[in-house]
Parts: structure tokens; C-alpha cells; sequence
């Protein structure tokens, strides 16, 4: 005998606790499963790009604070480096070091909150997000050290960073260094293995590897899915072809592989950290660069890793003290094509994790 | 990652199609907007070429053209293009959508349309992604104030 | 200590023994509920390396008191397009029977209100009562999260009542009878060592039954954002908020008094032994629901139907058996040997479970 | 897929769960006891330099906010421009610093101070008497090392973890 039931539609946000920030899923349900979603974007559309072609080339640096603001740093490296790149301005070295210190502290800070509210979205109530905070915090203390903010840094500058670390950063950091570990351990032990873990997260959500590299899918989804692409190896900036670090893939592109990948990016990324330390050369960290600042006509796209994955810049200059087009390339905009493929067929228990394992910034979506 | 010269894959898109290329730098390759899914496709699908990642989709309005970037990136052979095509008319302006090949170029496409107006023929979706419907203008442009 | 013999004769005449108790009742469901509140909320907050609610108050005891009196306040709201009658019913539907459970929970010897002859037969009845509140509830909202917690309610309610209740049957064999006093006083040896696979098998239906975490689905924060109750406010969700929190005592109760011994124990005077076992069980599920991720809602009915039944029906076979051919053995015998069975079984159906399933087709 | 755990992985869980019940909490209860703030705070007001400041407008020049107002006058003393009106809406402000970093006299500077709210929008806004120097304003050191100097030292979480061996 079939039942016969009816669909339903259920709007899934804007306004709801798991959707990260203010996303709207227009799902059709069949009882509980999922039959249709559409997605449904522009809740927090600021027009970032028209307001950026109105700012000087500096003042465009606190507006990529604000694209993905769990990761504000590595947001101003990008556009640093397409500046850079549009006006042939050298880097010191220290500043580059700097540079991907504070971009690999942000990896971690941005992955600990990728992964705590993801296992929240699992309904692990409250209690590895607050560990995952916990350790958060004593990143944003040494963010805070060095640019005087805990969230919307505005640190780097078209040439190098806007001041040099203090003297306690160097020995914070590696205190830091020496107990991460540690703790990267203890939220292993809290869920890695855990059975329901496993039941809700193993095989739900796949995102084959054909679909990934199709969707452009890129970071920790792409590497989950069993694609070994990195752009600091792929195509590396900065200096990132100094340092000796695994790029960690998952296998079947499942919820699980997601979290696990950035598990493990946290590991790789204090293997970094540790070894940029080490190297940290003396000098300054700022070459000369007016405040006003032309860059020759032209156009220039530069683009990195991401926490989230591939961020790119995308910048037209006419010459002028502002930027002709200045265009994000979000990585979690491009991440979310194919959320409806992931998403079919699975319960609304599901949707919510599958969502939530993206790890997604609406502030980066909408821009 | 390894930049592919626009310049010498000119010639071998010139000789599969002719007259498709409008202009090619070391940097970029600019198709005629008609020869588009075609160049496309040949991009995607020569084996030597294999771009079957199309990282980023923008475009840039030029008061005379709207001109539409596409950032081409080969995950297996780490190499990178950059194609662009142009559109000339204000009113009404349509560009062949890439969606059948690439689908990262849908909500990309949207949102193009929906800031700069150019209108994706045969894209599945094509409807405002980030202003609302009934939204009048389309900010982007230079000449919306 | 010398047993006390039944009838019970605590306060001693009948009508005394009735209003004694039903204040003791009241007194000690809201008093200990505001305690667990509290207990609930400060132990979770040092697990999470918080420090929890600490201000109102020594400790911030007055905490719930605070909470109470807000929520007494509050404008309670109800849905334009929802069943009034239904949605104002549908609160005091699931508080009356869940404060109803604690008149068969004996405290001590002969401190309980009825001690009904089919205890545990009236607390598997009274507790299904609180089901057909919740489901007026999630259908008097008029709203689409509340249904569909509602629906998840009464479709795991159904499936877990029969496992709870055939490992129930596995205590009242050993007993011999079905009164909660008779229980308690058969339990030389606690139950939960003679019957480990009843009390685990108890143990996750109970949590199922009474929307603990990990299987607190219906009200599931993230998914469907606070289930049956979304659409209440002020005094009515307060309502909610007891049936829910005195459901968790009195399924700590019954644990109490089905396994553990009730109030049986040395030195400690009998209620304080009762109070601090069931003080145990209660943290124990507040520890459970700290570390735990949710179960999604085919994984719950998988659970029941094709772990927790299975089992329970072969626990309640091999109890029965135990009894019939070996009634003489010394009972430590029996412990050891059950808790090999307990160890070998879920073992064995541990194996059969299977990842990454529970995709349809659409 | 085989799944083969058995409950040890929940067991794991729960003794994790259970070690922190021993662990100190890492609440700090804000309005009692503070946290000291990074020497390079920036903090919600700008501090003006009144003798240092030419007048120059540069820093108005680079807020990418637009939220500074300053109106000038020639004077003829000192090659400085003399200046009439110098206000900041706070309330628009994004506490970005880079007027600090342009201002090529070193007269302005972020505030140390960080708790300014306001009942009303209008009291946000900082006029020249409420900006300027002061020997009670607390100053940060944000781009002005030797003003960090003094300050003290910021009170960093990772001192208070236990580092094992």
C-alpha cells in the first residue's frame, strides 16, 4: 500500500538558529525529507562592490573586513595582493612573514568556528563550540595584539602590514603553538568517534568529485571530496612555497570528510605556523606606499586560500585613486551551487548538517 | 600554476574557429561573444587544454561594452586562463550562458545579471540572486547612480 | 534496617496520608524541579567551562525563581490561525499527568501516596497521557516547525513504549509483583546488576520517551527550531518547560526505584539515600546531553524497533527462563551470567548496524 | 559502510566531558572583573592633538567613512591652518585608524576607552572640545608606539594555559 502524501513547503531561515547568519532555504518537504530546496540569497547584500568603487585603494581594506568577518585577515591579504599585483609594489620580508602568520592563525580561528557550529548544527548542545571558542579567544588575543581589534582587523596594507608585531606577540604565539595541539586532540576525543557522529554525519551530503570541480567548488568541501588542491601548493603567494605542509583530503566528500578535512588544516596550519616562527626575519614591514595611492591602468586578479576556500580579487583600475571594479570572487557563494544536489533526498535533520558542513559566511554570500 | 598565453592560443582557436577571436594579449583572450560556448567547449573538452574548473565569472562595465571575465583554472594540469567577451549593446544585452558546461556559473551568472543586466541565454535560472524582484536599475553599472 | 510492612503507615490515616502526600508531591516535583533546573544548568556550564547562571543568589540558587517570575510576566501570545482552545488545553494536558506519575514513587518505606498494586503498569499508562499534549500542542500552533516536532513526538513515543515496557517486565518478574514498594523491597541485590540489559535497554527508551538529548528531536533547536512548543510563551511554555523537567525526574525516580534500589541503602537515612540516587541518574542524562550529538528521526524508530525490541523481548525470554529452571542459584551467579549475556548481545547487535543509509529517492 | 565502535567513542565523549567538571571555568565575569585591553586598542573615540594638528584635513581626507568634518581658516601664526569646526560621528565611525595612521603630525589618536554607548544617536557625535587633549583622556597606543609604552600590558588568555612538558 502507498501512502499517498502531500508536500509541504517550509521556508528554512532567514531568520533561524542554524542557518548561519540570515540565509533562507525554500525546502518542499515530502513528511520529513526533503523533496525540493531552493536557496534563496540577498539578505544581507551591502553592495560592497559599487561602495568600494567610491573609496581610496586603502579605504577598500576595512570593507573586506567586513566580506567574511570569521576570517578578516586573510580577507585583507587577498585584496592586499591584487593591489599589489595591479601596482607592482614589493612586499618586505618580514611583512610577508607576518602576513602568513596572522592568515594561518586565521585559518585556525575560522575552522574552529566551522567546526563547532557545524557539530552544533549535529545537536552537540552548545558544548564543543565553547571549547572551540575557548581557544578562539586566545587567537583574537593575539590579533588584538598586533592591530588593536578582535574582529574587523584592518592590518594589512597595500605593501606590507600597517605596524610591526609587539615584543610579547613572538613568545604568546609559541606558547600558543606548544598547547594547540593539545587541545586539537581533546576535541578529537570529544566527537571524532562518536557513534551518533558517525551515523549522522558518515555518507550524507556526498558531493561526488566530478560535481565539485564542476560547481568550482573550492577549500576544505573541495579537498573532501578527494581533490588535492591548495592553492598556497597549486599556485603559491606570498611565501607559502617556503614551508613544508600536507594538504589533507577527504575520500568520499560526506559531511564527516568535511569536518575531518578541517580538522586536519588546523594541524597543518600550526605545522606552518611554527615554522614561519622559526624563519621570522628582523626589518621593515612596510614599503614606502602614498596614502593615495594610482595604480597604472589595468587589471589584475589575485587570488588565495582561503579558510572557505578561494578567494579571489578581482580589481580594474583607470588610474584614478579608486577602483574602476573591484569584484570578490566568494568562495561560499560558489560552495553553496550545489546545495540542492547534496541536499535531496535527505531528512530535515540532514539538511541542516549538510548546510552547516559547507560553513558558510552570509556576510562573504551577499556581500 | 602555469599561465597560459592567451597569444598562442589564439592561433589554435583560429584555426578550429575562425574569426572568433577578437583580441589576445599575454594575459587574456578575448572571444567574440557568438563564438563563445563554442570556444568554450574546446577549452573544456582538448584533452591537453582541460580547463574544467571555471574559478571565477565577473564583469566590468566599460560604458561602451560590458566586458565578461572568465577565470579558467585546469585542477589537473595547474594551468590557468583568462577569457573575456564582450557585449556592446545598453539595453537588453545577452551573452550565451556557460552553465551547461561549467555549473559554477550559475549563481555567478545571476548575480551578473542581476547587477549589470546581461542576460545568460540558456541559463536555468536566470532570475535576481541578490536584490529583490521588481528591483529597478541595476547598481553595478556606471551610470547608476 | 528493619523493613517496613505494608500497608504503608508513614504519616499514618487515610485522609492525613493523602493530603501529607499530595503536598509532599507538589512540594517536592516544583522544589526539585527548580533544583534540577538549576543543578542541570550549572553542571552543563563546568562541563562547557562555563560558569552557568550564578548571580541571583548564593550560587545563583534563585536562578529558576528569577526565571519563574519572568516568565509569569510575560505576554502570552497565541497565533492568529491557531486553535485557541486547543492551544491554551494543550500545557496543563501535559503537566497534570506527569505530576500524576509521582503519586506511585515511593521516597522511602511506606512514604507514598497510593501504593497501588499495578504501580508500574499506572506509570506506563499515565505517562503516554503526556503525548496527547504535546500533539494538541504542535496542532493547535498552526505552524509547520511545531507540527513536525509533534509528529516526531508521538512517533517515537509509540515506538519506544514497548521496549520500556518489556524491560519493565524483566524487573517485575524478578519482584513478583507490580507494586513499586514491592519492588524496591524485593531488591536485596539492585536490579540494574541483575538485569543490566533491562536497564540499558529502560534506560535509552526512557531518555527517547522523554525528549532527553540525544534523542531531543522533537524540540530540536537546529532543525526545526524549538519543535512543539515555538509558538508559546510566558506562562504556558513554563508549563511545557515542568511537564518537561518533571518527566526527567520522574523517569530518574523510576530508575531509582526499578533498579537501583530505591531507597534501600547503610548509614544515610532511607529519603536521602532516594534524593541522591535520583540526583545521580538526573546527571547522568545531564552529562549525556552534554556530549552528545542528536539522532535523526529514522535512526530514533531504527533504534527502537530494531535494537531496544529485539532485545527487550530476548531479555524478557531469558529472565523468564532464568526463573522457571534455575530459581535456586545464588543470585550473584545470575549477575555475573546476565551481564556476559548483556556484553554478548549488544555486541552482537552492534554488528548489524550500518552507516550512510537513509537517503530517498525523490 | 561497517561500524564496529561498540559506544567507545561516546564513552571518550563523556570522559572528556567529565574531566572539565575539575577544569577551572574560563568565564571572565565582564562588568567585575576586566580583562586588560591590547595596548593598540581601538577604542570608539578619536583623540585630537589640538597644538599638533595644522589643520591639513588629511585625515578626513582618507576616512573611507567620510565621517569626519573639519572646516579651516588661514591663520597667519605658525604656517597652520586655523581650525573652526573638527567633528566625528562616532555613531558612523568603523573604527578603521587609518585617519591616525595618515595624520602627518601625529595629532590624532585612537581612544583606549572602549565602553561609550549612548542612550541618543546625537550624543555619538564628537565635537572639537570633546576630542581634544586632555589629561584625562585615555589614549591608545594604536600607531603611536611611544604612547603604547605606557600603557599596560595586555592580559593574554594562552598565560593561562598549562603548557605540558
Amino acid at each position: 500500500m502507498v501512502i499517498k502524501t502531500e508536500p509541504f513547503v517550509v521556508n528554512i531561515g532567514p531568520v533561524h538558529p542554524s542557518t548561519h547568519g540570515v540565509f533562507r532555504m525554500r525546502t518542499t518537504l515530502d513528511g520529513e525529507v526533503v523533496v525540493d530546496m531552493e536557496p534563496v540569497f540577498g539578505y544581507l547584500h551591502r553592495g560592497i562592490e559599487k561602495l568600494a568603487e567610491e573609496r581610496t585603494y586603502t579605504g577598500c581594506i576595512p570593507l573586506t573586513d567586513r566580506l567574511d568577518y570569521l576570517a578578516s585577515m586573510t580577507n585583507n591579504f587577498a585584496y592586499v595582493l591584487a593591489v599589489e599585483k595591479l601596482a607592482r609594489i614589493p612586499v618586505p620580508e618580514r611583512a610577508e612573514y607576518i602576513r602568513v602568520i596572522m592568515a594561518e592563525l586565521q585559518r585556525i580561528a575560522s575552522h574552529l568556528i566551522a567546526v563547532g557550529a557545524f557539530l552544533n548544527d549535529c545537536g552537540a548542545f552548545m558544548t564543543p563550540i565553547v571549547y572551540m571558542i575557548r581557544e578562539r579567544e586566545k587567537i583574537l588575543d593575539l590579533f588584538e595584539m598586533a592591530c588593536g581589534q578582535r574582529l574587523t582587523y584592518n592590518y594589512m596594507r597595500v605593501g606590507g602590514v600597517s605596524q610591526d608585531v609587539p615584543e610579547e606577540f613572538v613568545p604568546a604565539l609559541s606558547k600558543f603553538l606548544k598547547v594547540m595541539p593539545g587541545w586539537i586532540d581533546e576535541y578529537d576525543q570529544l566527537l571524532k568517534e562518536n557513534e551518533i557522529l558517525l551515523a549522522r554525519a558518515k555518507g550524507v551530503g556526498i558531493l561526488p568529485k566530478e560535481l565539485a570541480i564542476n560547481i568550482a567548488a573550492s577549500g576544505p568541501v573541495l579537498r573532501a571530496s578527494g581533490v588535492k588542491w591548495d592553492i598556497r601548493r597549486a599556485d603559491p603567494y606570498s611565501i607559502y612555497d617556503r614551508f613544508e605542509f600536507d594538504i589533507p583530503t577527504g575520500s568520499v566528500g560526506d559531511c564527516y570528510d568535511r569536518y575531518r578535512v578541517r580538522v586536519e588544516e588546523m594541524r597543518q596550519s600550526v605545522r606552518i605556523l611554527k615554522q614561519a616562527l622559526k624563519d621570522l626575519p628582523e626589518g621593515e614591514v612596510r614599503s614606502d606606499v602614498p596614502h593615495r595611492l594610482h595604480p597604472p591602468v589595468g587589471e589584475a586578479y589575485a587570488h588565495i586560500e582561503a579558510p572557505r576556500g578561494e578567494l579571489g580579487f578581482y580589481l580594474v583600475s583607470d588610474g584614478s585613486i579608486a577602483p574602476y571594479r573591484f569584484h570578490v570572487r566568494a568562495p561560499t557563494l560558489i560552495n553553496l551551487t550545489a546545495l540542492r544536489d547534496m541536499m535531496v533526498g535527505w531528512k530535515v535533520a540532514d539538511l541542516i548538517i549538510i548546510f552547516g558542513s559547507i560553513d558558510i559566511c552570509m556576510a562573504e554570500v551577499d556581500r | 600554476m602555469t599561465v597560459l598565453s592567451g597569444e598562442e592560443l589564439a592561433h589554435q582557436i583560429e584555426k578550429k574557429f575562425p574569426k572568433s577571436i577578437i583580441e589576445s594579449s599575454p594575459e587574456c583572450l578575448v572571444v567574440d561573444s557568438g563564438f563563445l560556448l563554442g570556444v568554450a567547449a574546446y577549452l573544456k573538452k582538448t584533452p591537453r587544454l582541460d580547463f574544467d574548473y571555471l574559478s571565477a565569472i565577473t564583469a566590468v562595465d566599460y560604458l561602451d561594452y560590458f566586458e565578461v571575465i572568465y577565470q579558467l583554472t585546469s585542477l589537473r594540469r595547474n594551468h590557468s586562463l583568462v577569457v573575456k567577451t564582450r557585449c556592446y549593446r545598453r539595453d537588453n544585452p545577452s551573452l550565451p550562458s556557460v552553465v551547461s558546461l561549467w555549473r559554477s556559473a550559475d549563481f555567478q551568472e545571476r548575480e551578473i545579471y542581476d547587477l549589470f543586466g546581461i542576460s545568460f541565454e540558456g541559463h536555468p535560472n536566470l532570475k535576481r540572486i541578490v536584490l529583490w524582484d521588481g528591483f529597478q536599475g541595476h547598481p553595478l553599472r556606471k551610470d547608476y547612480l | 534496617m528493619a523493613m517496613q510492612m505494608l500497608p504503608p503507615d508513614w504519616p499514618g490515616g487515610f485522609w492525613a496520608h493523602w493530603a501529607v502526600f499530595v503536598v509532599i508531591i507538589f512540594v517536592f516535583v516544583l522544589g526539585v524541579m527548580m533544583v534540577a533546573l538549576w543543578f542541570e544548568r550549572r553542571a552543563m556550564a563546568i562541563m562547557q567551562a562555563r560558569l552557568g547562571p550564578n548571580r541571583t543568589g548564593p550560587f545563583g540558587l534563585l536562578q529558576p525563581v528569577a526565571d519563574a517570575i519572568k516568565l509569569l510576566l510575560k505576554e502570552d501570545i497565541v497565533p492568529a490561525k491557531g486553535d485557541k482552545l486547543v492551544h491554551w488545553l494543550a500545557p496543563v494536558v501535559v503537566v497534570a499527568p506527569v505530576l500524576m506519575l509521582f503519586a506511585v514513587v515511593p521516597f522511602q518505606g511506606g512514604a507514598i501516596l497510593a501504593d497501588l498494586n499495578i504501580g508500574i503498569l499506572y506509570i506506563v499508562a499515565i505517562s503516554s497521557v503526556a503525548t496527547v499534549g504535546i500533539f494538541m500542542a504542535g496542532w493547535a500552533s498552526n505552524n509547520k516547525y511545531s507540527l513536525l516536532g509533534a509528529m516526531r513526538l508521538v512517533a517515537s513515543v509509540v515506538s519506544y513504549e514497548i521496549p520500556v515496557v518489556l524491560s519493565i517486565i524483566g524487573v517485575v518478574l524478578l519482584a513478583g509483583s507490580l507494586s513499586m514498594q514491592q519492588i524496591v523491597l524485593a531488591q536485596d541485590i539492585p536490579f540494574i546488576l541483575l538485569q543490566p540489559l533491562g536497564f540499558l535497554l529502560f534506560f535509552i527508551g526512557a531518555l527517547a520517551e522523554i525528549n532527553r538529548a540525544p534523542f531531543d528531536l522533537m524540540e530540536a533547536d537546529s532543525e526545526i527550531v524549538a519543535g512543539f512548543h515555538t509558538e508559546y510563551s510566558g506562562i504556558k511554555w513554563s508549563l511545557f518547560f515542568l511537564g518537561e523537567y518533571g518527566e526527567a525526574l520522574a523517569v530518574s525516580a523510576i530508575v531509582t526505584t526499578l533498579f537501583l534500589g530505591g531507597w534501600r541503602g547503610p548509614v544515610l537515612p532511607p529519603w536521602l539515600w532516594f534524593l541522591a540516587k535520583v540526583g545521580l541518574v538526573f546527571f547522568v542524562m545531564v552529562w549525556i546531553r552534554t556530549t552528545v550529538p542528536r539522532v535523526r528521526i529514522d535512526q530514533l524508530m531504527a533504534l527502537a524497533w530494531k535494537f531496544l525490541f529485539p532485545l527487550a523481548l530476548l531479555n524478557l525470554l531469558i529472565t523468564a527462563v532464568e526463573i522457571l529452571v534455575w530459581p535456586a542459584v545464588s543470585p550473584w551467579v545470575m549477575v555475573a551470567v546476565n551481564i556476559a549475556i548483556m556484553f554478548f548481545l549488544v555486541l552482537l547487535w552492534s554488528k548489524l548496524f550500518k552507516l550512510g543509509w537513509g537517503r530517498v529517492e525523490v | 559502510m561497517k561500524f564496529e565502535r561498540y559506544g567507545i567513542g561516546i564513552a571518550k565523549g563523556l570522559s572528556v566531558t567529565l574531566r572539565h567538571l575539575l577544569r577551572r571555568p574560563v568565564t571572565t565575569q565582564y562588568p567585575e572583573q576586566r580583562l586588560v585591553t591590547s595596548r593598540r586598542i581601538r577604542g570608539n573615540e578619536l583623540i585630537w592633538d589640538k597644538n599638533k594638528c595644522t589643520g591639513c584635513a588629511t585625515c578626513a581626507k582618507t576616512c573611507p567613512q567620510g565621517v569626519i568634518h573639519i572646516v579651516t581658516s588661514a591663520s597667519a601664526e605658525e604656517n597652520k591652518y586655523l581650525v573652526e569646526k573638527f567633528e566625528v560621528d562616532t555613531g558612523y565611525c568603523i573604527f578603521c585608524g587609518l585617519c591616525v595612521e595618515a595624520c602627518p603630525f601625529d595629532a590624532l589618536f585612537m581612544g583606549y576607552a572602549y565602553e561609550r554607548a549612548r542612550y541618543r544617536r546625537g550624543e555619538l557625535v564628537q565635537d572639537k572640545e570633546m576630542m581634544t587633549e586632555t589629561p584625562d583622556s585615555e589614549v591608545s597606543g594604536y600607531f603611536h608606539p611611544e604612547r603604547a609604552a605606557k600603557l599596560p600590558r595586555q592580559t593574554l588568555l594562552i598565560d593561562r594555559a598549562k603548557v605540558k612538558g
